[in-house]
């Protein structure tokens, strides 16, 4: 298990009722912390739609997390 | 160089930033808050951002734009907080030689930032509802 | 709308006038007096127009662009006379609904004022030459 | 012969050395118009690099003048 700051933005906060948790995951990838939050607060967003950064620096879904890292989860953006 | 504020912008000031004795030309765009979209009629936009990302994708965008349309000079600037109609919400801006470089930086730009920004608009409706702009499932009135 | 002027022009004032609460993007153009050109050292620039049909010119190429990009409201202002390095020599600024229209309208309106309206340019050089621009053998460098 | 004001600009004006003049000219077109005043005023510049207005209209070269018509000579313009 790791533990994973995951920060939420938008309507994906707005969904979980918090700006923020700290959760002990047994995850791999930027992807699995996306999925384990999906089933714990229930967003419908498909993944492709949404962005990801780990610790503020953008982010692939198959980038690796590591223990302490802080994960953003970004909803489909609209700039402009 | 961009920066993200809760202030109206003033676009006059932010040209004069642009100016450069070589600079024959200048370009600029700005996204204005507009009463309706998609069929629905808003009364006010809301927006949100995540500013250390937003200005760190937004100064990588500002360096792909110099990378691929030579000596452009490029600012921008993107509002958050709640916007009323026909508030500016973003402006860009490009000075350059010629005004080829200058049109397509500055399309380049308003481009990239619209999909690369950690940015997120929530449109209120005069009909009370509100809905974050393309979350397809997450809308009022989706 | 579109006007020649003697007097220094004000991007900002004029960009008011384009508000609309149906407009969502707004794109300008400048061009402004650069230091060189074609490798000369420029001084200053000096702008004479034939106004009665600079004005009816101008004023075809604003309904074409309104023809072919549909929902867009643009004006234009030209400078005549002497000009110093940065200072602006025209504005053209569109708003529309949606961004690609005011950016092709805006590149289609300076496209076609540079090279329809009668207007013509002479350049001041630091070593005291001047030249027309565009005119094969007449400029003092040619 | 037509009486014909012709107006010059720019180049045109300081080659000609005046900024309008009335001529008697046996002329059918625009063109013939443009080729008597460069044969006066020595101008080089071809014509399909200039432009020409009778009355304040916009027109071709090819466009028949009449006696009292206005033509104004455009040396290529450079605006913006």
């Amino acid at each position: 298990m790791k533990q994973i700051t995951v920060r939420y933005f938008a309507m994906f906060r707005e969904n979980a009722g918090v700006n923020s948790e700290r959760l002990a995951l047994d995850v791999a990838t930027a992807a699995d912390v996306f999925e384990a939050t999906r089933d714990r607060h229930g967003s419908a967003e498909p993944q492709g739609h949404c962005k990801v950064a780990i610790n503020d620096q953008m982010a692939d879904w198959a980038s690796p997390v590591e223990d302490g890292d802080t994960v953003l989860l970004f909803p489909p953006v609209a700039g402009g | 160089m961009i920066t993200m504020t809760s202030e109206p912008i003033n676009p006059d000031a932010l040209r004069g930033q642009l100016f450069d004795p070589t600079a024959g030309a200048y370009c600029s765009f700005e996204g204005w808050v507009r009463n309706h979209n998609e069929g629905h009629e808003v009364e006010r936009l809301e927006y949100e951002a995540y500013e250390p990302v937003a200005i760190s994708e937004g100064e990588a965008i500002l360096a792909e734009a110099r990378e691929r349309f030579g000596d452009v000079r490029a600012f921008c600037v993107h509002r958050t907080g709640m916007l009323e109609i026909g508030d500016c919400a973003v402006w860009v801006g490009v000075s350059s030689p010629h005004r080829d470089e200058a049109f397509s930086a500055c399309r380049f730009i308003i481009d990239a930032l619209k999909v690369r920004l950690p940015i997120w608009k929530k449109e209120h409706y005069t009909d009370g509802d509100s809905g974050w702009v393309n979350c397809e499932r997450c809308a009022a009135h989706a």
